[in-house]
């Protein structure tokens, strides 16, 4: 199945030079199968109009096109339509969260938004392993209402050390956010673990699901966590579009932060009251062709079953591991058992920007830096990695032939 | 091997970073003559550079740096330091000036190899949009801590 | 000229059962030129990656895409590169500028953004013609800051009254936010008249730029305002992208709202450090594929002729106003002479709603309700109207079509 | 003119819509039994009802409102309000029940007009999404004002 749906992804056909394309980024960004595009097309096309607006028949289709795309959501994460709030990523749905809690600590949102209140002698809990995405808006957080910012460390493995959890989650901890999958190490996480200790000591549980949704199956309802975010463009679909999946009770009760048209029932001059969840959380016009898009995006994914999605990575992945540890001078980055096809490591002597140069060259992209995981990469003793992430597009070939090129590497640069 | 890679990483490069020429302890305060400083970072790759440039009572012009980066960073930081060992102030600037427009030049440019000495080999970096943040890193802290070395010698001057 | 770019335009041969298609409602969202939905199609199959992160030629030709609709959006509306800040639509752009201040008003930004922070005794105005994207954010700048919230109001023939600027606008005003263009009225407002008034007395100028920018020739820099928004939806671009435009001195003090990745230049576990404008107000994955795609419609747009754009609109504008003052028991909201081609009313007797049925029903795309202008319908004693918004790709016959249809309506209903 | 249009606009719509039964005062407080007041709001449109349920002693339902918006969001508050004058509690639950699965049957029902009454003739608003809204809008707000009613009722029985 796997080496007969690469003919669906037109990119996989270009040219990097002389050689052909190996795409191994798809940590940053997934390519998106013909369906996907078409389906753009076919939007612009056919049915583009302004949604929830107008009695038009464009409008209505338009409309359709939208509220379908979260009901294929909520197909694929789990739970109902309305707990799905689109935003332009996975970002601003972390934002939304840490920045209403924000609010509700200054006052709005009433009664309901209460709960979110934080104050001086509560506590915030992130990981060592987070994405900036899920760590600096909690900062800012912390920085707001003058509470205090924790977090659970990484071994040398590459999994959150959870010895002192109990310690670290205690009666002070309002919030616990945490990646489900490292987009550095490729670990999965154990979500069980750390919600039961939330739930025992009645902490919201934020869950970055950006590198789980699209690499392996995902039920937030199953999970048990509070909030979660993942982003569409990581998961075949199109630029410009993630998304915020909360409880509905408590995404009702959030203040929302980005506040304009199409989020309110009555606007004065004076004052304005504001929609239920999702729409409270989606003001101006939103990404209507990304989200049909996506929604064709879903139900790729479903045909193909996240579950071989996992299964075909787990096999990438042990060809790079076995691969890349025959090579001298290379250090992988965490060898967590339980994860999906990426792989980070460090070159000795030899710069990661370096590294990804020479392997462009020979059509191989991979992505090198800090990943947006400055402080992991600093618990590793280095400023920057080189990481190889795979998709369900990518095949065995794609392993071996970056493996040819990354033991050329050291060689090139004179250092072996 | 494509030659691309071969023009990028020109042998200058691949020696002059790991020569590090001027890679070394930074003496801030401690300097004699009027100092700047400057602390650059490529958010891109986490590279980073600290650098000095102190005003010597001779003319000269003495850098000083510590960094991590690839090998076109730390190439330019060392060919930099070199230059300055060699050229003057208003030299220097001329340099500076010529390679960020080479840099710019998306391989379009020849290198001015009279004023650009060693420095003409990262010609090849102009067709590598992504790498002209590195070689312009030391370049861009040398600028930023001249400056503030001539702000700090003028300061002494009126004092 | 404007009769041969329909053809551009796919979705314009669309049936509405057994009607063509009249699109006039342009004032929501625009259609998109085939070229627009190619280099969609074309970014995805040829370059699609993430952009300012990966070293490998298909981030790098992503990249350039990115920046290059940078280029070309400062193309259009003036000013540097840099001054352009993508964001998911135009009702982000106007709350990044309301949260910054709201942020810098507690703090955040040190020094730098002082300047923005605002406190009880101050005040904030807009107009009584406000779009809720730039009214509702405002007022919650108001509630967090304790600032007051006043309002430019509105006259019979839908113009600003400016009778009492000087007291409405005075020493204590921090903010004055308008709108360039009403999207209900089609008036266009004095900016100059009221840039004049904020520079007297020191207050940011903030340009609700939605209606402007796609319809005529717009220069942010010769306006002199401080910041501007505005929508590449609504100007031929896709969804899912807005921009803020901001004097770069300006922006690289305004504290920001949404915080992750890519936006940072150093981040320990502790605290983050930002990057100046435009990447410290883009957190995230960027909207890559619809900024390629936007600067294929500003291309497209500009060789068209901004001025050439108003002019058309100016015409059928003209026929839409003769055309309804001659239908009886119908009343045009506003008739300002300086104007674009979108045209509000009310059906005596027939509701919005009903209105736009019917006109559906003969294919003749209009919005109805309150346009996201609530205050604004109020003061003209209704709680919805019926718009007809015009674009470049519209020409008399649409108006003609629709003029014929709507003069059914009342009839239909009973009420005539 | 489409069958759709027809089919949308039935008569019984277009004469309810200017008859607006039950559009009167409310009493709020001024009401003598146990009753309850919903405000309901159609963002789309702006589209209001305020609509309030009095459970009289005989065990009839009063129902009031007041309200602004489309022929079918006003012709469906009159025949509602004509529905309770006829109906006990019991029997407005199923014709709620009826309706609501009417109008999001997307055109695929066909109504029974033994349990709706005049309000069969809203079927070809199923048919329109964008109206569905509409035609909902003072059930919602009725079946909000009724439970308001009711919790009332067990109030003061309890009391
Ligand atoms: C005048 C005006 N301001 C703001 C907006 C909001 O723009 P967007 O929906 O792209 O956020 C619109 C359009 O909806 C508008 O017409
Ligand atoms: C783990 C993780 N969290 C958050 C993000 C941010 O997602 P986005 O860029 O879509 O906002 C990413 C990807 O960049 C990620 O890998």
């Amino acid at each position: 199945m796997f080496s007969r749906l690469r003919g669906d992804f037109p990119i996989l056909d270009v040219r990097v030079g002389e050689s052909p394309l190996s795409y191994l980024d798809s940590g940053a960004t997934s390519q998106k199968p013909q369906c996907v595009i078409d389906t753009f097309v076919e939007y612009f096309q056919q049915r583009n109009a302004a949604v929830h607006r107008g009695a038009h028949s464009l409008a209505v289709e338009a409309t359709d096109a939208f509220e379908n795309g979260r009901i294929a959501a909520a197909g694929l994460v789990g739970g109902t339509p309305e707990q799905v709030c689109w935003t332009k990523n996975a970002t601003e749905a972390l934002n939304i969260v840490a920045l209403g809690m924000d609010r509700a600590s200054h006052g709005f949102g009433g009664d309901d938004a209460e709960r979110f209140a934080l104050a001086p002698g509560d506590s915030i809990v992130v990981t060592e392993m987070e994405h900036h995405a899920n760590l600096v808006p909690w900062q800012q957080l912390a920085a707001s209402t003058g509470a205090q910012l924790r977090w659970l460390p990484v071994t040398d493995s590459g999994e959150l050390d959870l010895t002192d959890l109990d310690t670290i989650v205690d009666e002070s901890t309002k919030v616990l956010a945490f990646t489900h999958v490292s987009n550095v190490l490729g670990t999965i996480n154990p979500v069980d673990r750390l919600v039961q200790r939330a739930r025992a000591i009645g902490a919201y549980v934020v869950l970055d699901a950006c590198q789980s949704v699209p690499h392996m199956p995902v039920d937030f309802v199953d999970l048990d966590v509070d909030f979660a975010a993942f982003s569409a463009h990581k998961a075949l679909g199109p630029t410009g579009l993630g998304a915020l999946w909360g409880k509905s009770e408590l995404l009702d009760a959030l203040p929302p932060v980005l506040t304009g048209g199409s989020m309110i029932t009555t606007v004065t001059m004076e004052e304005t009251e504001f929609m239920p969840a999702p729409q409270r959380f989606e003001a101006g016009t939103q990404p209507v062709a990304e989200v049909a898009a996506f929604a064709t995006a879903i139900g790729y994914l479903t045909e193909v079953g996240l579950d071989n999605v996992l299964e075909h990575e787990k096999e990438l992945a042990r060809v790079l591991l076995d691969g890349i540890g025959q090579i001298p001078g290379i250090h992988i980055l965490g060898e967590a058992e339980d994860r999906i096809g990426t792989v980070a490591f460090d070159v000795d002597g030899v710069h990661a920007h370096d590294v990804g140069q020479y392997l462009d060259s020979q059509g191989i992209a991979v992505r090198v830096g800090h990943h947006c995981a400055q402080p992991l990469h600093r618990r590793f003793g280095v400023t920057a990695s080189t990481r190889a992430s795979t998709y369900l597009y990518n095949n065995v070939e794609d392993c071996t032939r970056f493996l040819t090129a990354l033991a050329e590497v050291r060689p090139f640069f004179g250092v072996a | 091997m494509s030659t691309q890679m071969q023009q990028l990483y020109q042998q200058v490069i691949l020696d002059q970073s790991r020569a590090r020429v001027g890679n070394t302890e930074l003496l801030r305060d401690a300097a004699g003559s009027p100092h700047g400083y400057s602390h650059q970072v490529n958010p891109t790759c986490g590279d980073e550079i600290e650098l000095e440039t102190e005003l010597r009572e001779d003319g000269t012009i003495a850098v000083r740096w510590t960094g991590d980066g690839c090998s076109i960073s730390m190439a330019s930081a060392s060919v930099l330091s070199e230059l300055a060992a060699e050229s003057s102030v208003a030299q220097m600037l001329e340099i500076e000036g010529a390679f960020h427009e080479l840099m710019h030049s998306r391989g379009t440019m020849e290198a001015d190899e009279s004023i650009l000495g060693d420095a003409a080999a990262f010609t090849g970096v102009s067709k590598f949009p992504a790498r002209i943040k590195c070689a312009l890193l030391a370049w861009m802290a040398f600028k930023d801590a001249l400056n503030q070395a001539q702000a700090a010698r003028e300061e002494k001057h009126n004092a």
